[in-house]
């Protein structure tokens, strides 16, 4: 036994082996056995097990001053005031003719027990806070539901905030998340389905849709895709995501990452099935569209009106985050006459002091200004500011006049740049700017002629790709009418009657049909 | 079948259209002119071609659904005919297709890159159509739905801002000279018109049949309609200027001022332009790809596809050796060849079709045209 | 200058087949067979106009089919005093 | 089993990338052959055209400058501007015709020569008796000349006039295209030129270009008069003041042209132009070919100093008939010396009796030449007073009736 179980703390011990060999080793090495009667045979498995973790603590106690009994848990994943009020002190003041595990469960004030049954089992409850208890002539024990640990309060998304609309945003606690759906869609149509993944990290995951609106294909797919994985450690949702996508080499992410309730919950109500990964605020919502990409949860809470615009506004910018440099780039070495010419007098006027080529030139001040990005992210808030002075006075003021660029094109890098940071998704963002610099390559060689050959590339990429079966680009291309009417203008509440992309034989009314025409005399008549 | 995509009947509709229209406003004007001169306008209006190939075609696909054009003739005329004829028309789709890219490489190297070599314009094009072709039929057609309104915004961004240099004047006399200048200026239109018959390759994936007569029909109007409001709008501007330019709705583009500031915008007329040409030698690059397949028997189209893409390039050089020469051929013997292969032969094979099922239809009613039909598959 | 063209040719064909080649299953002969030809005869045809750009092609065969028929019609054009 | 992601598929797609962006960036390695860096350019925005007396042509451009230092290096140039004040300079090159002079011009320049920013091209005068045929086929030949460019003939030669540095506008050819823009008679663009050169009547009108030599200024260029160019070539030219019926008669009469009558000695009444049209309608009678000349105008006062009291209906009335008649005059002056003198279709009567009668024209087309001096024209002016300006009578002549 003891040979067993030191082969087993190796094996888990050492992260350089295959962890698949360590989740069979302990399939084959019999602790998958259940636990014997014996009290110290048990625990000196455990023990073995967890050996060297100073944060497991063995709590050795008598139960009624008669039966041995040992309180096993990780420290500071449970809540020590409760197992001391509700588990230890009506134990040891007990009175109980007969100490079984049927009769202990009776006595302790705790909601959820459980039974463990093998050594397998009390080590899923111990590593998730759930302290166990065995007793002396028992081959079971019992795992009591008092985990507790530090988790984050819930505040405002700091990627995704809102100037209107709810304010709260997913947590680091996967049970603190599917909560908060659930406290969005209440139905008991919302079904959270959960499993465990990464052979170290047993990260849970849940799949949550709506029975009824999400089509069961999709469903079953995204398990389909899911069942097969076998990682050491999941400890992002993006691990699972590019674990699951339909193309992994694509630059363009196939499923929505955001850290909002209202959000995910807004996809699941359009069929969609939303991914929540323990440890990770934001939730992974697949099939999406290009167009999710660009829409703001704003969008809807603003007057319809204003939602188009500001849509409209942002495809413009999208555009512009994308072609910016290029254009410029294509107009200023190849389509000259396209200036009107006191224009191109001025432009050629702050070009003349410029040693490189308007092409080499927006590279420079493009990858400038992703490294300023960058440095901008990654610092602490206080340095953080000073970075963006000092970068603002890099590629601003002091490299104009040390005649290195030109003002159009500080202008041009900071229009795309603003631009950039106009799409609501960063990933999107991101990836739009990456794009940007091969499209300055072809402008710089072939002018408007290779910005649109770009473009039937990028196109080309985007008409293949399809999420989820759904495809990228779809309302648009291919071309579904009733689905337009959410892509290109944000349409009034009250008409938004149909699911987009449900399957045909679902329930497609998301709302009375007939509310247009209801309310509208209810507005006469008041 | 080769092909697994399907295609709804409008996006076939928007390829047709897009696959006809670029290079017809470029070129027809000038051509047109020289017969028809301030007519030239009514000219598209005789689109007999096209109302013959559409009828045929349709007619065809009625009697045998689900068959591409090869086909149709190998359960017509007999397997080796229509082998031959299957080889002969992807070699005919090779060698027009030539003829478009080295069309749009002439255009681009005469009109915007001067000094850029000819072969890099035509193999880059190339390259992004193999590119769409290798993603099938699917992806042609949702190029289609996305580039549709991208041309028209950007058509009718020439058009409107053109609107007050034009004179009214320059197209009066309206048929001075009676009505067959038009009709005489429309023969070189009719191999655009004629085009038309590549839907033939298509229609076998085209998912909804009951739109398809409809979306034709109107793709054909639609077609007309464009080449009528452009050759007018050519007219209005340049007047007997028209047939002097080698590519006059060009002119238009170059124009254009607005407030001083928006001015030649040629390159507007440039991404017009290519977003067409793209679509249009992807829906002939495929429908070469895919007779090829077709009549060498194969079971995938896509291995052949960049040979082919390699071959095209070759042919658009090989077609003429200048531009003058490929334009004389164009506005003459390559239209009675377009004719022969897009209009004649269609035709034949509607009449040697509605020879047997008729003879058929006496006695054994549509029995033999099932059977017909069923053996294919 | 032509030998160097010659060799472009060369590498683009190769890298064609070499690719294509390697995405066919061992049992697509046919197809194996029917791109390795149409590169051959690209390549040939390539050289063949790199040697000699004027070459005859299609269109000089098309015109000689259709002669009589563009002929007739350029007379026909100008019998009506079409031409300008 | 695992939903790993394929090594071979990894590999294959890769290759797949590497294949496509490697010939992209060998491409774009081994060069751009059309890409111009805007400070490597030489901005034309004038050309000026003159003939030599040794027969060649003298090709002036107007180049924009950017760095001053640029004016030092005058390798063997023939012209250089007045550099002092404005930022362009003026190069000339002679050839023996346009398209030489064209490829001489890169010859004497350090940068490219961008022709796509020229918005004005002025011929000599010399250079236009000459004929232009030679130099518009270059013209309209070129991808980069734009068709809206202006044209203009200049009465002395073009290079001065280039040469000229007008004060207030940035240089010569945004004064002439604004004037052109703000003067009451339409200028002529590249491609209307050419239009109306290789039309049915083969008779064109140009603007021409001429300098104002004040002593207190600097000398700046105005708007002359009108050029008469037919078959190619500049026949007679007319002063600015002239030109009333030619404008009438072409149809580009713009608001704002004044027409003074002198009623009394030393007494004048002006009214302004809103808004003028004019018709020309044809008519073939027995061979007889008519134009008849159709003119509406809206005027308003501007001046009055005459004797009259001009707020009196059948004043007015007489007004109108005074001002058609002035019109009718100057019409009829402009049709005698297009028919008589110049013998030249300026007015396109053979586009108007082609477009109502096909048929005829298509006939008798090769005899324009000999039947345009006998066309009859018959004159229907009808002048309509609109307003009679802020005030009625004239306050400061008590004796207005």
């Amino acid at each position: 036994m003891i040979t067993v179980s030191h082969i087993l703390s190796r094996l888990l011990r050492s992260g350089q082996r295959r962890s698949a060999q360590a989740e069979q080793s302990i399939h084959h090495l019999q602790v998958q056995a259940d636990l014997s009667e014996e009290l110290h045979v048990n625990v000196e498995l455990l023990r073995n097990i967890y050996a060297d973790c100073s944060d497991i603590i063995f709590h050795e106690f008598v139960i009624g001053g008669r039966t041995r009994a040992v309180l096993i848990y990780i420290d500071g994943l449970i809540n020590v005031e409760e197992i001391d009020r509700h588990v230890l002190a009506p134990l040891q003041r007990d009175n109980l003719d007969e100490h079984s595990l049927s009769n202990i469960r009776r006595t302790i004030p705790v909601t959820s027990i459980t039974t463990v049954k093998t050594p397998v089992d009390a080590i899923e409850a111990i590593s998730n806070g759930r302290p166990v208890l065995l007793v002396e002539k028992e081959p079971q024990g019992l795992s009591f539901g008092l985990s507790e640990w530090e988790k984050r309060a819930i505040e405002e998304p700091t990627s995704e905030s809102v100037l209107k609309g709810p304010r709260e945003g997913f947590i680091e606690s996967i049970r603190t998340n599917t909560a908060l759906l659930r406290r969005k869609v209440r139905s008991p149509n919302l079904k959270i389905r959960m499993i465990r993944k990464g052979n170290y990290t047993r990260t849970s995951i849940a799949i949550a849709y709506i029975d009824g609106i999400a089509s069961p294909a999709l469903v079953e797919e995204v398990m389909r895709r899911l069942q097969p994985i076998e990682i050491d450690g999941i400890l992002e949702s993006t691990y699972i995501e590019e674990l699951i996508e339909d193309n992994p080499f694509s630059l363009f992410p196939q499923m929505l990452a955001t850290e909002r309730p209202d959000v995910a919950a807004a996809y699941l109500l359009e069929g969609c099935v939303v991914l929540l990964v323990d440890g990770s605020p934001s939730v992974r919502i697949a099939p999406i569209t290009m167009y999710s990409l660009l829409q703001s949860p704003e969008d809807y809470y603003e007057r319809y009106f204003i939602g188009s615009a500001i849509r409209w506004l942002r495809y413009l910018f999208f555009a512009i985050s994308l072609l910016g440099p290029s254009l410029y780039v294509a107009i200023l070495t190849f389509h000259q006459e396209m200036i009107p010419t006191p224009l191109l007098l001025t432009m050629a006027r702050s070009r003349e002091q410029i040693p490189f080529p308007a092409l080499i030139e927006a590279l420079l001040m493009e990858t400038m200004f992703e490294a300023l990005r960058e440095a901008g992210a990654r610092l602490p808030k206080q340095i953080g500011s000073a970075v963006s002075i000092v970068g603002a006075l890099v590629i601003g003021q002091a490299a104009i006049s040390a005649g290195i660029v030109s003002s159009p094109m500080v202008m041009v890098v900071a229009i795309t740049g603003i631009a950039s940071f106009m799409s609501p998704r960063f990933n999107i963002g991101i990836t739009v700017r990456l794009l940007r610099f091969p499209m300055m390559f072809l402008a710089g060689f072939l002018g408007f002629l290779g910005v649109i050959l770009g473009i039937i590339i990028i196109l080309n990429h985007l008409l293949t790709l399809r999420s989820f079966g759904v495809p990228y680009l779809s309302p648009l291309a291919p071309m579904r009418n009733r689905d337009l009417k959410d892509v290109l203008i944000r349409v009034p509440t009250r008409m938004k009657a149909e699911y987009p992309h449900a399957p045909a034989d679902r329930n497609h009314e998301r709302q009375s049909s007939d509310l247009w025409s209801d309310s509208g005399n209810g507005d006469d008549s008041t | 079948m080769i092909e697994k995509g399907k295609i709804s009947s409008y996006q076939l509709g928007k390829m047709m259209y897009l696959a006809i229209i670029p290079t017809a406003i470029l070129t027809s004007p000038g051509i047109t002119f020289q017969y028809a001169r301030q007519d030239l306008w009514i000219s598209p209006l005789w689109a007999f071609t096209g109302v013959i190939v559409v009828l045929v075609i349709l007619r065809l696909h009625h009697w045998f659904p689900g068959q591409s054009f090869t086909h149709i003739w190998e359960r017509v005329a007999g397997r080796t005919v229509g082998r031959t004829i299957g080889a002969i028309y992807w070699i005919f789709y090779l060698y027009v297709n030539g003829i478009i890219v080295r069309e749009y490489g002439e255009f681009i190297v005469g009109a915007f890159l001067l000094n850029t070599p000819l072969i890099v314009i035509t193999g880059s094009i190339v390259l992004v159509c193999a590119m769409a072709v290798r993603g099938g039929v699917e992806i042609v057609g949702r190029f289609a739905d996305l580039f549709l309104p991208a041309f028209i915004v950007l058509f009718l961004l020439i058009l409107l801002p053109i609107i007050p240099d034009l004179n009214i004047e320059q197209m009066l006399p309206v048929m001075g000279q009676g009505i067959m200048p038009s009709i005489t200026g429309s023969f070189v239109l009719q191999i655009w018109f004629s085009e038309l018959m590549t839907i033939s390759y298509l229609l076998p994936y085209v998912h909804d049949h009951d739109k398809t007569g409809p979306s034709i029909w109107l793709t054909l109007i639609a077609i007309i309609l464009t080449l009528l409001i452009s050759n007018l709008f050519t007219l209005l501007l340049l007047g007997d200027l028209t047939g002097s330019y080698t590519f006059p709705f060009l002119i238009l583009a170059r124009y254009i001022n607005l407030q001083d500031f928006f001015t030649h915008l040629e390159s507007l007329f440039m991404a017009i332009w290519v977003l067409c040409a793209f679509v249009k030698i992807c829906v002939f690059y495929y429908v070469t790809v895919l007779g090829a397949a077709q009549s060498m028997g194969l079971s995938d189209y896509r291995p052949i596809v960049w040979p082919l893409g390699f071959l095209l390039t070759v042919f658009s050089l090989w077609v003429a050796p200048n531009y003058q020469e490929l334009a004389h051929a164009i506005s003459m013997s390559v239209v009675f060849a377009m004719l022969t292969m897009f209009l004649v032969l269609p035709v034949l094979l509607w009449f040697i079709a509605w020879l047997k099922t008729s003879g058929s239809r006496r006695s054994q009613r549509s029995d033999d045209a099932r059977s017909l039909r069923g053996s294919s598959q | 200058m032509e030998f160097a063209t010659i060799l472009g040719i060369a590498v683009v064909l190769v890298t064609i087949a070499v690719f294509e080649g390697r995405q066919l299953r061992a049992h697509q002969r046919r197809e194996r067979y029917a791109m390795i030809t149409l590169c051959i005869l690209g390549g040939i045809l390539a050289a063949m106009l790199v040697y000699n750009l004027e070459m005859p092609g299609p269109t000089q065969f098309i015109e000689t089919v259709y002669r009589p028929l563009s002929e007739a019609f350029e007379q026909w054009a100008e019998e009506r005093s079409l031409q300008p | 089993m695992t939903r790993k992601v394929d090594a071979k598929l990894v590999i294959k797609r890769m290759k797949l990338a590497v294949r496509l962006i490697l010939p992209v960036a060998m491409l774009t390695l081994s060069g751009c052959w059309d890409s111009t860096e805007v400070n490597d350019l030489a901005i034309i925005t004038a050309v000026g055209i003159d003939r030599t007396e040794d027969q060649q042509l003298e090709l002036t451009v107007k180049i924009y400058l950017i760095s001053p230092s640029d004016i030092e290096g005058s390798n063997g140039m023939t012209g250089s501007g007045d550099t002092g004040s404005g930022q362009s300079v003026i190069r000339s090159v002679k050839g023996t015709s346009i398209a030489d002079a064209a490829s001489r011009l890169q010859q004497v320049l350090t940068r490219k020569v961008f022709w796509g920013q020229a918005e004005v091209f002025m011929f000599g005068a010399d250079m236009a008796r000459h004929g232009l045929d030679e130099v518009m086929d270059f013209l309209t030949r070129q991808p980069t000349i734009r068709e809206r460019a202006n044209v203009f003939i200049s009465e002395t030669s073009a290079k001065e006039v280039l040469a000229l540095n007008p004060p207030i506008e940035r240089s010569v050819s945004d004064a002439l295209r604004e004037m052109v823009n703000l003067q009451t008679c339409s200028g002529t663009s590249l491609m209307k030129l050419s239009q109306m050169m290789s039309g049915k009547s083969r008779a064109a009108i140009v603007p021409t270009v001429d300098i104002i030599e004040a002593d207190y200024e600097t000398p700046f260029p105005y708007i002359s008069g009108i050029a008469i160019v037919k078959n190619g070539a500049m026949i007679d030219q007319i002063r600015e003041e002239d030109t009333l019926g030619i404008m009438w008669l072409r149809d580009i009469i713009k608001p704002r042209k004044t027409i003074t009558l002198e009623p009394g000695k030393h007494q004048y009444i002006s009214v302004q132009l809103i808004r003028g049209h004019t018709s020309l309608i044809p008519s073939i009678e027995d061979d007889r070919w008519k134009i008849t000349v159709r003119s509406e105008s809206l005027v308003k006062i501007i001046e009055n100093t005459t004797d009259r009291d001009y707020s009196i209906p059948d004043h007015l009335d007489q007004l109108e008939a005074e001002l058609a008649d002035h019109i009718n005059r100057n019409i009829n002056q402009a049709i005698d010396l297009a028919q008589q003198k110049w013998k030249a279709d300026i007015y396109q009567f053979a586009d108007v009796f082609h477009r109502a009668y096909p048929k005829i024209w298509a006939r008798q087309k090769d005899r324009w030449e000999e039947l345009f001096p006998k066309v009859e024209v018959k004159l229907e002016t009808n002048v309509i007073i609109r307003r009679p300006g802020m005030t009625g009578k004239n306050i400061f002549k008590p004796g207005q009736r």
